[in-house]
């Protein structure tokens, strides 16, 4: 099924997309539902502009990037589990350390 | 700590009447914030405005570490300084400016740089913290402190348009660690001097940190613990972010603890405790 | 008004580093910035952290206006004065307290009462103007005159635990009487004097203000014209609403305006435009 | 018909409603749909806690009163005239002078 999700930037990084803080996309056509863990790789490979390695580790973020599901953290949700509906809203936040 | 008093006196009766009168403050709540003390780590863009605000409101004790000198470069966002303390310490320039402020008020300096061997000390002397630095090694350490000391720690960040802000180890909330584990690879830290920060934004958070530790020594819950507050000056934006809760496996403040005294925070996050340049 | 430089000075350039490498501000915002002159009409709560705020920024300009003089019961929200400077005129308090913070920008105080003689004559030497008054009089006195003299205006309000935030006039937004043509009963006006404040809402308003002038004197589009922020510190709750645009009925910026000059404001709101008893 | 709305008080307002902030009503049984103007003397007259003239001026708000609907102006939906649907925020914000 393909999914159309907003995904959000925050905190710097939205500097790895091109700066853009918002985007509007359709996760294409898939044989099981996605989830965060089969959408973080289709993000890195469709929508991320530069150095992937600030975006994952492994098979998940890296750490210092916290990650929303519809304004909760996604830890509250199932983590790389959680089953995406169509229209959430996904964001990546980098943490903040400056003062 | 500090001696709580039964009465206001009649100077601050006299100065803090526009807050006595709140009926979520009043005598109860000023007495109570003239009993309390709070640390401020970090004399930059962060403490500056909430060292200010927090002396102003009567807190009892202000206690303001940090081991670095007023730089011209600072004076776009450090806004206690002034040109004429170029070169002096940050916290005594503080400490200088709160106590020209509100003389009632108890302003120590501590210039020094906060590590493994003096946190706990420090931090107990204190009934709330606040995080106001630049870097993860010293957020990392702050954090295990405020859990072994068992004192809340009211964590500030700000770079380029953006701020962030929570409330950590508040009657059972999370903690730094519970909400990351692991520290990031230091080549993704980013810190003011690098990215560059406007002024105003940190003005803003360390305003937020100010009134979440009023409200802690006055009795009032803070709003923040178990949420984190996202601004995006350039937008306009504030977002308030549902947090998870203490993690029982967290190493710190966890069901079982792996870390029960302060350890080495530079190696464990492979980056120095300060931006300077090595 | 003031002569715009085509090159940043090495002081400018070391003192604003760190805002001088974001790319939304760059060497042409901060150009820009210090060719700009701010009005702050108010020297407490809200126009004591947004004047530090834009001197630490870098604006060519602030004029300072207050009528009054501190006192001990400002200092625990108007945080540019000091014990010492009790009794002595607010506007100059604040532009000493900014002057020490940053010498490149000039800081004039007024010790005068902004009325309908002598407001269109001052905002018309100043690109944006800050309101940051006390009372309902002044307001509407305010935003007609930077309708007349088309000068956008940022408004910022506190009193107890909340706050509010707008930006009228710009670039064919709303204005204060498009919002709220009849000014409110007397008796439904609360100040700060009798409903009281905690210091640091009006701390954090203020800094919002600052912010919406910094990005107008950058040339970046505010971000609350149109749109107003409602703040509750006791909730840690910020809310954005969608405002009504410019309506073409407004008796001062609408198509037809019946106010073409200012008016006698004490009178149209049947309140005297300070909080002093009579 | 009856319609569950949530109506909340902010800038003082709350001072007239016994100082709540939030109040989750139903609105009962109507002839006619309802709509803010027929809302506000229910509101007056089942809600208010003291001094009526201090929240409504002839049929609408007093002035320095801002009505919104679910976070929008009232002005850009209509006003008094707005029909009210289940579920609605409707706020009444008292505006602030103080600074
Ligand atoms: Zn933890
Ligand atoms: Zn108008």
């Amino acid at each position: 099924m393909s999914c159309p999700v907003t995904i959000e930037l925050s905190g710097g990084a939205e500097l790895l997309f091109d700066n853009k803080k918002k985007l509007e996309v359709v996760l294409p056509e898939n044989s099981n539902p996605w989830t965060i863990k089969t959408m973080l790789p289709w993000v890195r490979d469709n929508l991320l502009k530069e150095r992937p390695e600030l975006f994952m580790q492994g098979e998940t973020v890296r750490p210092g990037i916290l990650v929303l599901v519809n304004d909760a953290d996604w830890e509250l949700m199932g983590e790389l589990d959680y089953s995406l509906q169509p229209n959430d809203r996904i964001v990546f936040i980098s943490t903040l350390h400056g003062g | 700590c500090l001696e709580k008093s039964d009465n206001l006196s009649n100077e601050q009766i006299g100065r803090y009447s526009r807050q006595l009168i709140l009926p979520e403050i009043g005598v109860k709540g000023q007495l109570s914030l003239s009993s309390k003390s709070v640390l401020i780590v970090g004399a930059g863009g962060l403490g500056c405005p909430s060292a200010v605000y927090l002396a102003a409101a009567g807190v009892g004790r202000i206690g303001i570490v940090d081991y670095d000198e007023v730089e011209l470069n600072n004076l776009h966002r450090q806004i206690l300084h002034t040109e004429k303390r170029v070169g002096t310490p940050k916290s005594s320039s503080v400490a200088s400016s709160c106590t020209q402020l509100n003389s009632l008020v108890e302003c120590i300096p501590y210039h020094l740089q906060l590590d493994s061997t003096n946190a706990l000390r420090l931090i107990k002397q204190y009934d709330v913290v606040l995080d106001a630095t630049d870097n993860v090694a010293t957020r990392y350490l702050l954090n295990d402190a405020c859990i072994l000391a068992n004192k809340p720690l009211v964590s500030g960040s700000a770079l380029r348009f953006e701020g962030q802000l929570t409330v950590y180890n508040y009657e059972g909330g999370p903690c730094y660690r519970c909400l990351y584990p692991k520290p990031p690879p230091p080549e993704t830290v980013t810190n003011c001097s690098d990215g560059g920060v406007l002024g105003v934004i940190p003005g803003i958070i360390g305003c937020m940190q100010a009134l979440e530790a009023i409200k802690i020594c006055a009795g009032i819950d803070p709003s923040f613990s178990q949420k984190l507050l996202l601004f995006d000056g350039l937008q306009g934006s504030f977002r308030s972010i549902k947090i998870r809760g203490r993690q029982p496996t967290c190493p710190v403040c966890g069901d079982n603890p792996s870390i029960t005294e302060l350890i080495d925070y530079e190696q464990f996050c492979g980056a120095r405790a300060n931006d300077k340049v090595n």
